[in-house]
């Protein structure tokens, strides 16, 4: 391991790309609910406020739409908010802002003013949490043009693409995986890093393609292990990037493997899997040895913290569909 | 051309110092408030609210907190020892939330935030009832209409728009009981709560806003919300509102019957501040160290609500000793029949995650139930060696 | 013609079933912005508060979130209200209400309260119109579950699609065609009417299969009929409801035309279309000729009044589609 | 126990008729507003409020206003004629317009609504580019920083957010310039403007809520809004609010020059109620006779703004007939240019569909745009005799 790689959690990394961004860019603000003095309900925020002071780490008033309304304002005035939403579920309030402002401003000016806001949305489930605290919205924001979508899935991700989510010239949305907070993994801060929008393929193999994004990345590399010793060779493949999204890394996935299961934590009903099935069966057509599957969340609210073990895709439901899959 | 210190009808414009001052907006003291009976338990009068309430009743209060009060602890206990997830302490709001709890009427409806076990002990909902979501087996799941006490709502604010609302339905059908909503400081900065207090002037809606400013949200303290006390923002929406001591289990009460009279009378929406101090942590993975000092939550402990109720009573000998055992006594039964019932509660069964998505059925719901079933049971056929 | 029905355009039949529907239940109430004396400003509610009274026929404050979290409090109380979104774009404030509270509510309590509440929203572009009045969000809300979404595409589905969309007891947003407000079809108000969540063939063909719904199923109609001349026999399928999805009439159309192209205004990534696509090539892999193709709305800002024509789907657009399907 | 007419701190409880009546809350009349000339255009003394103008400037509102309604006539023509696709006239409101435009520095930054004309041209806008968005080329398009003039915004509050961020961040670079941001009675019951009110409060933001009330939100009085003057509720959020005879550009002009030099001298923010009438229809698609009276319309033209001006300018001599007659040409001038720029105001082309959706790109927006040039391209090959 070189001098520039030290091993950290993904809520480490994160703190200390906020913490780059700052030093970089007197431009940077941060600002959310609690991100001050607590350092964020998950203290991704921690010790930047002691550090950077009150006018660039800012206390919010307990207002999302609020929050994201100002952060325009503060983004036409030059600066580059990095905005904190506390949980998944708590985004909505600010969804009209993010929506019908945020996104179609750089448009509706035809281009004359730019939008550089990060919205930083620690989501999904598997922490144990009460309603509101374990959802995944991101199709709900990337069927809107204007926005870009990503979300990491390990430490190094989580640094550099914040790092590149808060130099963009547009309004990037940045979805944290939560129950991974606390992976670790090894982070190269000297690593020049590729395209924010890029997929990677993190396990190679020949007889399926797994895609997946954020927490699910891990779950489909147990599941990859996990088939290995069974015989069979799964790829898969860390989307990153959910608008826009490197079909072109899939699709060339597909055509090695012959099959795909598109894996996430959101429900199945309109969500990307839909998105990226439709497209590869345009793209990949005569390629493809069985349809498109898709493992997701069910469509019923997102339930009481005793059964999201059930909800979650897992393991077994994942190979289940593998094996689906593989049967056709 | 200048602006004084004075606009058209409106406010003073206050020096930058007085507006945002930490010390004006979070003293409390003097006669800023309502308040019916100091922290040393002495009993004040007041020009305009009064309570007469016989001694029963004032034991009865005391009982209600102190219940409270251990209810709470016991699940602060059982949060730590894993049977709950989560738990949002009311500790220091009791005489808040029972004051202002037992000016209601049964036909009155309340809807609260996610920390008002207090209110919810006075409108007699069982409380296992309020462990189910923290305990993580359901989201809710009483039935509201059992004692008009809707569901805990987490989403901060949306609850005032639910209760605007039903206060309208109140109003259309001519019934003259009152809404109880409550809200805290921190929400008194979402939209949705400026939008309640719009739809309940225009229709003159029979509601009552009673927000507890307790003077935190989470780790922001109330200046992040407000720059002037909460409820002088009533008056900006055209109805009236009043800051009472929430300390004060008498004036709470005294307050909040006035402005439920005042709503089922006709008049109108009120906004009622309850100006109060949370105690404990924001919830049970909180940690208040990290931006709140021990001696402002050591003066707050002074002004104990249930210490100062007891020090009245004991000064106009209103209670005994047997009165003091026997709530003692049934306090620690509460606690162990709470102990007892949360670790007895079950886990909902896998396939209740389908079951009320919808009431009138959806086919893909269906559908997707019945292949989760299909799939569960696959597992009970086989013993996969990967330990699949 | 028999005496019950009668020749009139959309929203003259959506204004007659609002009125049976504030006749037959003194339970329902109409709200939102403009519903009153201005009739709304699509005259949808006309002359309802003049018979109905200001208790029932409600103008609101210039508040969405507050509309519809009021609707939900009076429903709470034993109400029924069908509540106006002025227009698409501007539904968006309610969003929270709609996503957090609305479709939520009824499984927080296990069933205990019931929701029955209905969005109307004129949706959808081809007015002329400017910036968020032509809009097509509708799987931005068919993501989340505990919503039920449909769109009727003629007068007699408009009359009765709202009518069994406000008997419903649960959440219905009910989008309209507001282009096609005017097109004026037969409404038989005594013929009792089919499931409001099952698609209908609108037109019978062998050859491949269009889908649509709303303001598409005139535009597919008309394709139809075009390459009937050229000697291709389309079949049009009017989905009708877009959550639940009737994916069975789908596939049984698929499966003997093998080849399908969904139709909609609203932009194509992360819409509609992809959920059908997916979900039927998983149902109907061996059958499908040729990938399902779709027709819809860019990944950009809904364009300016001068480039809808441009924008939206049209004959041609469509068309371009069947040929590609049958090409393959 | 009861609420008698006070409650402490709060608002009188206004009775049910007062507060809810029409008459109180339209009136406009009487010493609750701010005024320097009388609708007969005599000039009156404030205490508080106070402009002294050179004639010269007195004649550069007035041709302020009569080419802003000239321009605005003109662009009613146009919609007429088919050049527009809709209109929102500004008829009745040049005063609190140009008054309050007039009232801004260069470095100033303004948010508007969409039926800020007469602002924009306060702010040298050049009026085609307000047509665009109204003729259906472009959402706006024109650049906000060269004149420091924001797009207009069509979802109704969302710019006061906007305005108050902004704020924030002239605040944070030490500028002394002020933020003015417009909203209408309507919006004022938007959740999104009582969190900019809460934001710029809490932030001492140096920006200027404008509140034009036209009285009207489409068919909707303001009493659907609101049971009290909207200006009122500035001071629930802690900071001063003030109504000023909205068709009175010299009180407009003064109020608003007060309340942004109070917010460039780190005062924080200011609320201005301008009460005014929208003469016209909501915009061109709007039927007002179906929900408004012809008395309430003839008595607001009794108030003109222009014919006041006019009034207090013939009154003191300080224009002459040769003024009024260049003003005119000026106007005439001005309709040609506008009638003559928007019938040559070319079409965009189809590709700009895909233009300016991001700043850095997207994939598949590029994939889309490449399609759908040769989808395009397809056509001019083939004459198909479909009519395809
Ligand atoms: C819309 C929304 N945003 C953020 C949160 C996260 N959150 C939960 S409680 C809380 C603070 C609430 O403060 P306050 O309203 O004063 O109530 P208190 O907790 O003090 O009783 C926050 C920010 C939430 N629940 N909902
Ligand atoms: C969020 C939203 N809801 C509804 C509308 C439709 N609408 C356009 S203007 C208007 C009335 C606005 O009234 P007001 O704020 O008083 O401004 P005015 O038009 O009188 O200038 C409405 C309801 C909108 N543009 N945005
Ligand atoms: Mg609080
Ligand atoms: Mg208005």
């Amino acid at each position: 391991m070189d001098r520039t790689t030290r091993t950290m959690p993904i809520a480490k990394a994160l703190n200390e790309s906020l913490r780059k961004a700052l030093d970089d860019d007197p431009k940077v603000l941060v600002m959310g609910e609690d991100v001050g003095k607590l350092g964020g309900v998950f203290r991704i925020t921690d010790g930047l406020q002691k550090d950077f002071g009150e006018s660039r780490v800012i206390d919010t008033p307990l207002a999302e739409s609020g929050i994201i309304g100002t952060a325009i304002g503060l983004a036409l005035r030059g600066y580059r908010p990095v905005t904190e939403i506390q949980f998944d579920g708590f985004v909505f309030p600010a969804y009209d802002q993010i929506v019908t402002q945020l996104a179609k401003m750089h448009a509706r000016a035809l281009g004359k003013i730019k939008l550089p806001v990060v919205i930083r949305i620690p989501y999904g489930g598997g922490i144990g949490a009460v309603e509101h605290h374990s959802e995944s919205p991101e199709a709900l924001f990337a069927h809107v043009a204007g926005l870009k979508i990503v979300s990491p899935s390990n430490a190094n991700d989580a640094y550099w693409m914040l790092q590149q989510a808060i130099q963009c010239d547009d309004p990037v949305i940045f979805f944290e995986p939560k129950r991974r907070y606390w992976d670790k993994g090894e982070v190269d801060v000297a690593a020049v890093p590729g395209d924010l929008h890029k997929a990677v393929v993190a396990r190679p193999g020949t007889d399926l393609t797994l895609a997946a994004y954020g927490p699910m990345v891990k779950v489909c590399l147990e599941a990859a292990a996990v088939a290995a010793e069974e015989g069979r060779s799964l790829e898969v493949v860390d989307l990153r990037s959910l608008s826009p999204i490197d079909f072109d890394t899939v699709q060339a996935s597909v055509e090695r493997t012959g099959r795909l299961v598109v894996v996430h934590e959101a429900p199945v009903f309109y969500g990307a899997g839909g998105e990226i099935a439709a497209r590869i069966t345009e793209r990949s057509f005569y390629h493809l040895e069985a349809p498109v599957l898709r493992v997701g969340g069910f469509h019923a609210p997102y339930p009481p913290a005793r059964l999201e073990e059930e909800y979650l895709p897992g393991l077994d439901r994942v190979l289940d569909a593998v094996d689906r899959a593989l049967a056709f | 051309m200048s602006v004084k210190s004075t606009a058209v009808g409106g406010s003073p414009a206050k020096s930058r110092a007085a507006s945002r001052g930490r010390s004006k907006n979070r003293s409390g003291d003097g006669p800023e408030f309502v308040q019916l009976l100091t922290p040393e338990g002495e009993r004040v009068e007041h020009s305009e609210y009064a309570v007469d309430l016989t001694p029963q009743e004032l034991r009865g209060l005391y009982r209600d907190m102190v219940l409270t009060r251990r209810f709470d602890g016991e699940a602060v206990t059982l949060q730590r020892q894993g049977e709950l997830g989560l738990w949002a302490s009311l500790l220091g709001q009791e005489a808040a939330q029972i004051g202002s709890g037992r000016a209601t009427r049964h036909d009155d409806y309340v809807f609260p935030t996610y920390r008002e076990h207090g209110v919810a002990w006075t409108r007699d909902v069982d409380p296992l009832n309020l462990l189910g979501m923290f305990r993580g087996v359901n989201n809710g799941g009483w039935d509201p209409n059992e004692n008009n006490f809707h569901l805990y709502t987490i989403v901060i604010g949306s609850q005032t728009l639910h209760a605007t609302g039903y206060a309208m339905g109140v109003a259309k059908d001519g019934a003259d009981s009152a809404v109880l909503a409550y809200f805290g400081d921190g929400a008194s900065s979402q939209g949705d709560v400026a939008e309640a207090f719009t739809f309940a002037a225009v229709y003159n809606a029979p509601v009552v806003f009673f927000c507890q400013n307790n003077q935190w949200a989470i780790s922001e303290p109330t200046e992040r919300q407000s720059r002037v006390p909460i409820y002088q923002r009533a008056a900006g929406y055209g109805f009236p509102g009043v800051r009472v001591d929430g300390n004060d289990v008498l004036a709470v009460l005294a307050v909040t019957r006035a402005a439920l009279d005042h709503a089922r009378s006709g008049q109108g929406p009120m906004l009622v501040e309850a100006f109060t101090y949370r105690m404990g942590a924001h919830t049970t993975t909180d940690d208040p160290t990290r931006y709140r000092s021990d001696e402002e939550r050591e003066e707050w402990a002074g002004k104990d609500p249930i210490a100062r109720l007891k020090a009245y009573l004991d000064r106009e000998g209103l209670a005994d000793e047997a009165f003091y055992a026997e709530v003692g006594a049934e306090s620690d039964a509460l606690a162990k029949r709470v102990r007892e019932g949360v670790r007895g509660m079950p886990d909902p069964e896998p396939m209740a995650i389908f079951e009320h998505a919808y009431a009138d059925g959806h086919a893909l719901v269906d559908e997707e139930r019945a292949r989760f079933a299909e799939y569960q049971a696959s597992f009970e056929d086989t013993t996969a060696g990967t330990g699949r």
